[in-house]
């Protein structure tokens, strides 16, 4: 155990608490972001420096930016436009919450004995991972996250797509309330012409990367929407008529993810699989595909919808 | 590997925070909220019972079975926000009828 | 060449197909959406049809590795006779419910155009569900479910849908949260997540560590949670009776189903290694509690399709009661397995007839109370054969299938010499017959003026309900071969004989 | 020496940031404390910046990190601007529910 840690684990606990008691879900969210944030740090000392990629894009940045969205929409129509009276406390005061001493009790028991089973766990090596390690040549893919992800489990990895589309789909049913439109900037846009170039550059940077490093379609996506949204903000011209959320384009990845696993897979003999010597061009056809579905997916959770 | 067992009580103390606020926050969004940091505190668990090998890399199915959960969790969050909003907007409500006791929360 | 093919790429698209599917409906423009409806359950029913004939042909499940990476690096498709009587189950629902939703969304609902891409959906959630091998694409498949299954609750778009919705997902996610824990902790412990793997890893242990049981017994609480076995079915009511009519029957037949199907796998997988008498007793006990409490408080409803909701929470309670005698070595063990997979089918067939049915009777008064009812034997006489039919399986009527569920779960009882359980049994099916009776002897009232003027609603609909209805009520003579045809595989354990 | 300058440049990083985030604590208001964070922590930044630079491997990743600089500054320009701009509009009595608004890209519906 050595000091970094210990202070990372703390500051993480910290967060976490403070953002289950702070006064509004407007503070919550940006301390979840915090939180977020350094989790990803934690990652990077883990050892997993794809997950902390997806968990600074997608867990942290889109979560509380939603939550965030969410609980300012609440607040300014709520009470109108003016801030909430009373005083403002230093430290956040719980609010909102019924002392439900019974259901603490179970939670708090719960917590206790999966502490004892996981201190109690002996981590075995695992067959999957030697695995993995073992099938990484024959899968053809260098990087061992995406060979999981795009090879060895690619199943879940389309699954989970189909979650993420059946979200969109639900999401547009429910229409989003009216909104406002920003106010022209000068700055936010100059800034913005720069920033978003680079941007995509950056997104299209981790898909390459994802097949011999840390990135992927799905780090790539989450920068994708990040650029999408900010040319939004700054009212840049890009994706104008909200061409990225219509349907077609948010079924895109997944459509050619399904085509690609039936038809490679029946010239390879087994659904999902790939023919020897053509993994890394399909790999990174799906990884292309899924970055555009996923990233339009995610500018259309915050609001886009089917019809422009 | 005295290094990655602190990230067990971390976990463990991560997964009762968010067990404590999906059960007891009044908001819906709080309650997404505390969804979010309690499957962090899985994921957690997950990787520090996976310690990483002698290069120093996390053990890659674990890691891949994280970024699934991160994705499916923020497809779940995003549907439970938006209908969270419309709720609001319909009833004029952030917090489900059962939980809207006493106190009002944000 | 073509059999190689067949047997790689059938499994995975039972998946993949609807899937397709419904990336279509939801991407192409609306005027193809028929076409490819009847396309996709046609060619679904064609590769169900060639599961059926492959097993006929040889007594072991079918198995397709996906990618072409065995288990424990891969994933694996396992289709046994359990997954089989769930695909088959899921495509009649299906059919049927399609069907009816054609017409009943003809009358004017906007609802339709995000029901069919989330519907199809929903169906690969399904069959994905009933075919993983592994634990956490189990978890992956329940979250399709589920988050397709709250998107279909909050169609409607009313306020109280919403709330049911959002209630229903909240429950979901925490179910959620709770099994990915159990899936951390047998993962660490056993270093994979193929479910057969793992279960001889912890049977290989020999003392099988304690951790494993809190494994199971989140597990266990998380499907308890999303099967709605009561304590836990506070949010089943409001998001099956709220939703709309086509939503509520697949809810209620087979969103309920698949995540008891999976427990039961779970079961069967990890009950040699853990001793899970005490388990299987309190599973028994809460489903008495539920079947009593769920009939308890239909009796009290006053909208028809919360009566309807109100008696899944207590039929689901008789899905787990043979839970108490489904161990291994124990005397009616194999009858226990037959007694849930007779009354799960019963169940779902009756349940969606009956949210059908009352749809269409709904639909007809315009309102959604019990007095929807009065006068329905006159106008809607399809309608209401079809409740009567769906009823008497609910109560467990012969010939009905869920008499035969009920007689497998008495004989059950009896050769593991736990006769008090008959009285209880006895007692739910007076209490379910209270609330049958309540809802059809409302039909036999003159029908109030007020209902006349209406429109009539075309047949289909309630054809659609009638013929789930007569499975259900004539299945009870199909019961006994399909008793033989599930005990023809080894579904058990070796060593425990009926 | 070369050690013993790193240490210098990130005692000095780790003081301006320090300062920025008691600035944000303490400050009366939201000018002072955009003030605070902006120029203290983006100095704490460059100085860290540069304490990494004299252990950058090649000249790539030395530019890489100069880079990093630089875009951090360009954010925290801009969303400095951003919100004191917004305070500015509060103060005048526009109506505080801009902050949350989507983008002017989606409509309604």
């Amino acid at each position: 155990m050595n000091a970094t840690d210990l202070l990372l684990a703390l500051a993480l606990l910290l967060l976490a608490g403070s953002a289950l008691l702070a006064r509004s879900v407007q503070i919550a969210s940006v301390l979840f972001i915090a939180f977020g944030l350094l989790l990803a740090l934690v990652w990077v000392r883990l050892g997993a420096p794809d997950v902390a990629l997806a968990e600074a894009a997608i867990g942290a940045g889109v979560a509380g930016a939603l939550l965030m969205l969410a609980a300012s929409e609440f607040e300014s129509r709520r009470i109108g436009g003016s801030r909430a009276a009373g005083p403002r406390l230093p430290w956040p005061r719980p609010q909102g919450w019924r002392p439900r001493w019974a259901l603490v009790l179970l939670a708090l028991a719960c917590a206790a004995v999966l502490l004892l089973a996981v201190l109690a766990i002996e981590p075995l090596a695992g067959a999957a991972t030697e695995a993995v390690a073992r099938n990484l040549p024959q899968s053809e893919i260098a990087h061992p996250v995406t060979a999981v992800l795009l090879s060895f489990r690619a199943y879940d990895t389309l699954l989970e797509i189909a979650v993420l589309l059946v979200a969109v789909v639900a999401v547009q049913a429910a229409p989003a309330p009216p909104q406002r439109a920003l106010a022209h900037d000068p700055v936010l846009a100059r800034v913005a012409a720069i920033t978003v170039p680079l941007a995509l550059l950056v997104a299209l940077y981790l898909l390459w990367a994802g097949s011999s490093r840390s990135g992927g379609a799905f780090q790539a996506g989450a920068v994708l929407a990040g650029a999408v949204l900010l040319a939004r903000f700054a009212s840049l011209p890009l994706d104008p008529q909200s061409r990225l959320t219509r349907p077609p384009v948010l079924a895109l990845g997944l459509a050619l993810f399904i085509l690609i696993g039936l038809v490679a897979g029946a010239l390879a003999g087994a659904a999902l699989g790939y023919p020897s010597g053509w993994v890394k061009p399909l790999v990174l056809a799906i990884e292309a595909a899924l970055m555009v579905s996923i990233g339009a997916t995610l500018v259309a959770l915050f609001g886009g919808s089917k019809t422009a | 590997m005295s290094g990655v067992s602190i990230w067990l009580p971390t976990g463990s103390a991560l997964v009762l925070f968010g067990l404590l606020g999906m059960l007891l926050a009044s908001s819906i969004l709080r309650k997404l909220l505390a969804f979010n940091v309690m499957g962090s505190g899985i994921f957690l668990l997950l990787l520090a019972l996976r310690p990483p090998g002698p290069d120093g890399v996390a053990d890659p199915v674990a890691q891949a079975l994280i970024i699934t959960g991160i994705v499916i969790a923020i497809a779940a969050t995003a549907l439970g926000v938006r209908l969270a909003r419309r709720y609001f907007e319909l009833s004029g409500h952030t917090e489900l009828p059962e939980d809207r006791a006493a106190t009002r929360d944000d | 060449m073509t059999e190689a093919m067949t047997e790689a790429l059938l499994l995975p698209l039972l998946v993949l197909w609807p899937l397709a599917i419904g990336l279509g409906l939801y991407a192409l423009p609306e005027r193809a959406s028929a076409a490819l409806q009847v396309l996709g359950t046609l060619v679904l029913a064609g590769l169900i049809a060639t599961v059926f004939a492959t097993m006929l042909a040889s007594p072991e499940p079918l198995r397709a590795a996906l990618g072409g990476w065995a288990a424990p690096l891969g994933i694996e498709l396992v289709a046994d006779r359990l997954a089989q009587a769930m695909l088959l189950l899921t495509l009649l629902v299906y059919a049927a419910v399609l069907l009816y939703a054609q017409a009943y969304f003809a009358h004017g609902s906007e609802a339709a155009q995000r029901f069919w891409p989330l519907a199809w959906m929903l169906w690969a959630g399904l069959n994905a569900g009933y075919l993983s091998a592994d634990l956490f694409n189990l978890y992956v498949a329940l979250e399709l479910v589920g988050l397709a299954a709250v998107g279909l609750t909050a169609l409607t778009g009313q306020s109280t849908a919403l709330a049911a919705a959002l209630r229903y997902l909240l429950a979901a996610l925490l179910a959620s949260n709770l099994f990915l824990l159990a899936v951390v902790l047998l993962y660490a412990a056993t270093g994979s997540l193929a479910l057969d793997s793992i279960g001889a890893h912890l049977a290989a242990v020999g003392t099988t560590p304690w951790y494993a049981k809190l494994a199971l017994a989140l597990v266990l609480v998380s499907l308890a949670l999303k099967t709605a076995l009561a304590p836990l079915h506070f949010w089943l009511p409001a998001a099956h009776g709220n939703a709309v009519t086509p939503v509520s029957a697949l809810l209620s037949a087979l969103v309920l189903k698949v995540s008891l199907l999976i427990f039961l796998r779970l079961w069967l997988e990890f009950a040699p290694a853990l001793d899970l008498a005490a388990l299987g007793l309190l599973l028994a006990l809460l489903g008495l509690l539920a079947s009593v409490w769920g009939s308890v408080l239909a009796l009290t409803q006053r909208k028809i399709k919360m009566l309807i909701a109100y008696s899944s929470v207590a039929q689901v309670g008789y899905l787990f009661l043979p839970f108490a005698w489904l161990l291994p070595g124990g005397l009616g063990a194999a009858l226990a397995l037959e007694a849930t997979v007779l009354h799960l089918l019963a169940h779902a067939l009756a349940k969606a007839a009956m949210f059908l049915a009352a749809g269409v009777l709904v639909l007809s008064a315009g309102r959604d109370d019990l007095v929807s009812l009065r006068g329905a034997v006159a106008r809607e006489p399809l309608a209401f054969a079809a409740l009567t039919l769906a009823g008497v399986s609910l109560i467990g009527l012969p010939p009905s299938l869920g008499f035969a569920a009920k007689w497998q779960m008495m004989q059950a009882a009896l050769l593991a010499d736990q006769w008090p359980w008959l009285l209880w049994l006895l007692g739910g099916t007076l209490l379910t017959a209270a609330y049958v009776f309540r809802v059809l002897r409302l039909a036999f009232l003159p029908t109030p003026e007020a209902f006349e003027a209406r429109a009539p609603l075309p047949q289909r609909l309630s054809l659609c309900a009638l013929a789930l209805a007569l499975l259900a009520a004539l299945g009870g003579f199909g019961a006994a071969a399909l008793s033989d045809w599930l005990a023809a595989e080894t579904l058990l354990w070796p060593g425990s004989g009926a | 020496m070369l050690e013993a300058l790193t240490w210098l440049l990130l005692a000095l990083a780790a003081l301006f940031f320090s300062a920025g985030t008691l600035g944000l604590l303490r400050l009366p208001d939201t000018l002072s404390r955009i003030h605070a964070l902006t120029k203290a922590d983006n100095l704490g930044l460059g100085l860290a910046a540069l304490a990494l630079l004299l252990h950058a491997e090649s000249w790539a990743a030395a530019a890489q990190i100069g880079l990093i600089w630089l875009l951090a500054l360009a954010a925290s320009a801009t969303s400095g601007y951003l919100i004191a701009r917004r305070c500015l509009l509060e103060s005048h009595g526009t109506p505080a529910s801009t902050l949350g608004a989507p983008p002017p890209g989606a409509p309604p519906t």
